[in-house]
């Protein structure tokens, strides 16, 4: 327990400071092709002035940042009100560290360069219709055909695929084997012939996420990163990448939101309402505990080499107050909120609720937390 | 006050009528079309909804009305709101109590005339066609006609089903509106109980991990609490409404009724949204129309700062 | 939907509140012998006036009132500051509504007058440790031998067992059968040997509760209520007399509580809170909506012959608002509250805990009402 | 900030030498008998206790102390709550802040002179044998010798385990104590910590419908959310306790940890209770002790309305 910003680090911040005040974009399309070519178009700004893959390691052409460099970038980068990485998300924080992990030489520098300079985009290829948070109950199957392997079935909520050049999916390659096993993970190609994308619209009337339907899409076997019925093993490699530090753009934003409802609740005519405050107090309190439990995650992340459970209770904090801020937001700014213009808060409000369902509901996040961290049984048996 | 909170026949078959015209004509599902929103599904049925005889239910025989009560209004309010019918629909039940000129109440009764809602100082809602506005201020309601209020083109507000004009100024004279907080309360309750049969349905049909997720305690539990919030709304709006001008303080049980309907309809609108997962993330699903419907429907009338004073004041 | 009050039941509460003006006992002790002979002194002079077993039917000595007759006496009871039933709850609520239904005429003629003249009093004989909430696992044994029943075994949570007279135990008499089946409903006598009881202090350091261990208590077989091994037939059929009046009690003192506790902030130094206010308001209206679902639940109960499992609504909402309510107060009135002094708050906030608890906590209430309000399916199966 | 919130080396010496130590001589089990309340376990170990040098940890060395700081103190605090430790040998943590003078602040730390805790305008806690007095007012705290003060006995207080006394009159100087909110905070996260940890190892072996009911959601779910409040005041305490005096708003930090935890240990009290059933509402159940414990430190120090104001201060 120490304050560990060194003189060093200190410049670090400074430096990250100066180069995103002269290069951060503003105005990011909420949606479309256009906010597609605007997150790529930044990628490639990055990577020209040297900050792109900030947790890459250097020989793959990443910034190849320790821990400490990252956590300050990212906070340099919320304050500085950097866009999010959108449709460049999956490529940096999964797909890419998944190939360094797990790929072999010649799938390394085929694909990792054109993440890195904002040229080819990913996404990810995990969910199924019916699945839902239940990921080793997989039906999209891959039949080994020649040199290919055929793909048949459908993936969903798969974020931005519409917009994506390439997938990291997980198919189904022994049907015999269940669960966990019989899986291969495997660089699908989003422009192969019999794959069919399909927007699917949210209640906040975005279209980020997509379903994916596969019929008789050919892939080459070359592309299986890993081996053949393996996969669950590559995407699990993955897990170890991160470190927490990409949690911190949120986590400063929604206390920026508190900060600006708290102000505009203080200067209300006829003064501010205590129990307005009161309510505001509470979620200043937790956005605060937030940043420290994500400080503690990164604390953690430097002293351990494989993270545990634990980030899932992070996750279930910030994907329950996320709601609760945006919501409080919506009461007490009264009914100019309404509007869809300025601040948009109804969709702010509205896509926040993505946090606490996908990528595990806060329900299994809860089971994950009972069994992994605390340690208590499985279950329930029949009764 | 011993009161009966069940119904009675005339008052079940009031309620059946709206339910089964509602459920037939203007279901839930009419929203996924856009042309249906801004309270044009409303329009297309507006004869037949008048026939119904709903916008004179609580007013006196004298005044052209059924000369039944609140209680009954409740009842077709709550199905109102949980077919999600456009505020417009309870604007029309709510204004000819508010003026006393007999050629505006007769044509606000026989659906003549038009009335929709406004929100203080801020939004007409499916305003479009209306004759008369509802316009809630500090001290109550009022209703003014729709030309004299200055209304401006938006782009659109939460609730997209919904249909948003600006308005600038404030309410004018205004009259004590306890009737329309019950009834908006009813509108809320009605929200609250269809979001928990939406889940409960779901949670029967929908398999995980080889069974209907409405076996799982976390989604059992939600849908226990679902009920019980609903049912605390949903019993104190018909304590308020049925014992409504008999001597009780109609202020405070009007507070009660909206504060527990309020936080019933928009906890259960979110927990609905939860028990769908993915889907109700998604604008196929309806589960989101709940939450977005409560939300603009709780702006109208009275604010948590009002009813707080009225349910702290007589202790 | 309307009001029920007639000329009729006026006059009724008028008498109701005459009577009870003239003759509610003040100063309950909080425990003990003296509690016991408080609550029976107070049942004789009920009976006296012509007020005991306010629900039974005349033909047993009951007031035989009228549904709406009951909530009036009720309502009455509690603004006057009636004392709580204590040590008749069980004979007046549960044993003798039990007798009146399944009883033979010997044990009517026998057992119910006593109960009513403030005589004789009982106790509960269900729960059984390690057993919970879980009825149907009872364990506690009575073999047939002769004439008598002899029980083996141990019952726990019986309130107020060491003051009892009699016991209402369930006994499970066909050890080959398991669940419901094979259980004796028989009255158990709290003077027979081998039967001891140990009192259970609880968290607010009152004896309220005893453990009871049987070692080969005999019971006459003559006092089996209903017939062998269908106990759990004569234990269901109480279900249906209990119409929810009895709650409304409990429900008026919970409303007089928020209004002190409102009072109390308004009339603080330096002026109200408007944050505790709305904190208040919510619990007000909380308060306000447990009396209108009593009152719809009476009303159900004047057009239905068998409650539904509905009450569990009511129950789950009570349990938890009077922890609330308890935990606001404490809050709210600062340090002071924290002495055992004048109004006990410490006690009244720790006992309030046994409706979250007792008779089937929040989360078995839960699952009743998922499975049997709404119709969920039981489960999980085994995952 | 950029900080490590994993006790270093040194730092988790210390306190895994406090765990030990209470684990062996004070074990909550103590306070099973009446003969360990009011402080009187902590009396019969109190040399013991000095000799592992508590009381001067976080004052400079010049002063006596040990020269190291806040999150050091912090570690203790919070192994003090995790085992109910009288609020006294707390006091005794802090009572040395709070002096200028040399030979007081001397004893204290040396544990010659003992300190107790008083709750403003009310009740001195363990307070007999104590030669000096924490106070806390509306500025802060003070150190009054107990001779100065006039007190009265009570018949006890919620917290049977404690011996309450009234106290007369106010605070007189205050300094401030943020350092002591902050320490309290510690105490309450224990608390929580504790309860948490009492639950789960129930879940796991009380057996119910034939299994643990830590397999049930209900309880499983229960058991999660205690550890998420938990891990939500314990990180923002050492948070609050790494970065004390160093530029960041103390007030702010101090108050978010005082918040966070007393609903972690309200919350987590209260649900290691339910967790118990039946067995947590009996005597014999340590269950209520950190339920009781956490209401009476609570009082100590700051309210929720000065907490509000600086958490809402600074936006």
């Amino acid at each position: 327990m120490k304050i560990v910003e060194s003189a060093q680090l200190k410049q670090f911040r400074e430096q990250c400071r100066d180069w995103l005040a002269d290069n951060v974009p503003k105005d990011r399309p909420d949606d479309g092709e256009a906010m597609r070519d605007f997150d790529l178009a930044w990628q490639a700004r990055q990577f020209e002035g040297g900050w792109a893959g900030i947790n890459w390691p250097t020989e793959y052409g990443g910034r190849g940042a320790s821990v400490l460099e990252q956590l300050i970038w990212h906070e340099e980068y919320a304050l500085a009100g950097g866009p999010p990485s959108g449709c460049m998300f999956v490529a940096l924080s999964h797909a890419g560290p998944t190939l360094i992990v797990s790929g072999n030489e010649e799938q390394k520098s085929r694909y990792l360069p054109t993440i890195l300079n904002g040229t080819e985009n990913w996404c990810q290829g995990f969910s199924e219709p019916g699945a839902g948070s239940d990921l080793a109950s997989l039906k999209c199957k891959g039949e080994i055909d020649g040199d290919d392997l055929v793909i048949n079935g459908t993936k969903i909520w798969t974020t931005y695929a519409q917009h994506a050049r390439w997938q990291e999916l997980l198919v189904r390659t022994d049907p015999g084997e269940t669960r966990h096993r019989g899986l291969t993970w495997i660089i699908g190609d989003m422009q192969a012939p019999g794959l069919e994308v399909r927007p699917i619209r949210t209640m906040a009337g975005l279209e980020h996420f997509a379903q994916c339907f596969y019929d008789d899409v050919r892939i080459p076997l070359k592309n299986v990163v890993g081996e053949v019925n393996q996969g669950w093993k590559t995407a699990m490699t993955t897990l170890g990448f991160e470190r927490g530090t990409g949690t911190v753009a949120h986590q400063i934003e929604l206390a920026t939101r508190v900060d600006r409802v708290i102000e505009a609740v203080k200067s209300a005519p006829g003064g501010a309402d205590e129990a307005q405050l009161e309510m505001l107090a509470v979620l200043k309190s937790e956005v605060m505990a937030l940043r420290s439990m994500t400080a503690a995650s990164i604390s953690r992340g430097m002293h351990e080499t494989v993270p545990g459970a634990e980030g899932n209770i992070v996750a279930l904090y910030f994907g329950e107050l996320t709601r609760r801020v945006n919501a409080a937001a919506f009461d007490l700014l009264g009914p100019h909120s309404l509007e869809r213009a300025g601040y948009n808060y109804p969709a702010h409000f509205l896509e926040c609720f993505k946090w606490a369902i996908g990528g595990g509901t806060s329900e299994i996040r809860r089971n994950t937390i009972g069994e992994r961290v605390l340690g208590l049984p499985k279950g329930p048996k029949a009764v | 006050m011993i009161v009966d909170l069940i119904p009675d026949e005339d008052q079940s078959a009031i309620e059946d009528t709206i339910v089964s015209f509602l459920s037939d004509m203007l279901p839930v599902e009419r929203l996924r079309d856009a042309a249906s929103h801004g309270g044009a599904a409303e329009s297309a049925v507006w004869s037949q909804l008048c026939e119904l005889g709903l916008f004179g239910l609580g007013l006196p025989e004298e005044q052209g009305g059924l000369g039944l009560g609140l209680p009954e209004e409740v009842l077709v309010a709550r199905a109102l709101g949980r077919n999600l019918v456009s505020p417009g629909v309870l604007a029309q039940l709510c204004a000819p109590h508010l003026t006393s000129d007999e050629s505006v109440r007769d044509a606000l009764i026989a659906g003549e005339a038009r009335a929709a809602f406004a929100i203080d100082q801020a939004y007409v809602l499916d305003g479009e066609g209306a004759d008369w506005i509802v316009v809630f201020g500090p001290g109550g309601a009022s209703l003014r006609a729709r030309g004299e209020l200055t209304l401006a083109a938006t782009h659109g507000g939460l609730d997209h089903t919904m249909h948003f004009e600006r308005i600038e100024g404030g309410a004018g004279n205004t009259q004590p509106a306890l009737r329309l907080e019950v009834l908006i309360a009813a509108y809320l309750t009605g929200i609250a109980q269809a979001a928990t049969d939406m889940a409960v349905e779901y949670a029967k049909t929908r398999e995980q991990f080889g069974q209907p997720i409405g076996a799982f305690q976390a989604i059992k539990h939600s849908c226990a609490d679902m009920a019980t919030r609903a049912s605390a709304a949903d019993t104190q709006t018909l304590y308020a409404a049925t014992v409504f001008g008999a001597g009780e303080d109609d202020a405070v049980e009007a507070a009660a009724a909206r504060t527990l309907a309020k936080r019933a309809a928009f906890e259960n609108a979110k927990a609905n949204i939860q028990t769908h997962g993915g889907m109700g993330f998604t604008a196929e699903c309806d589960a989101h129309l709940f939450l977005k419907r409560a939300m603009v429907m709780d702006m109208l009338g009275s604010d948590s700062r009002a009813r707080r004073a009225a349910l702290t004041a007589t202790a």
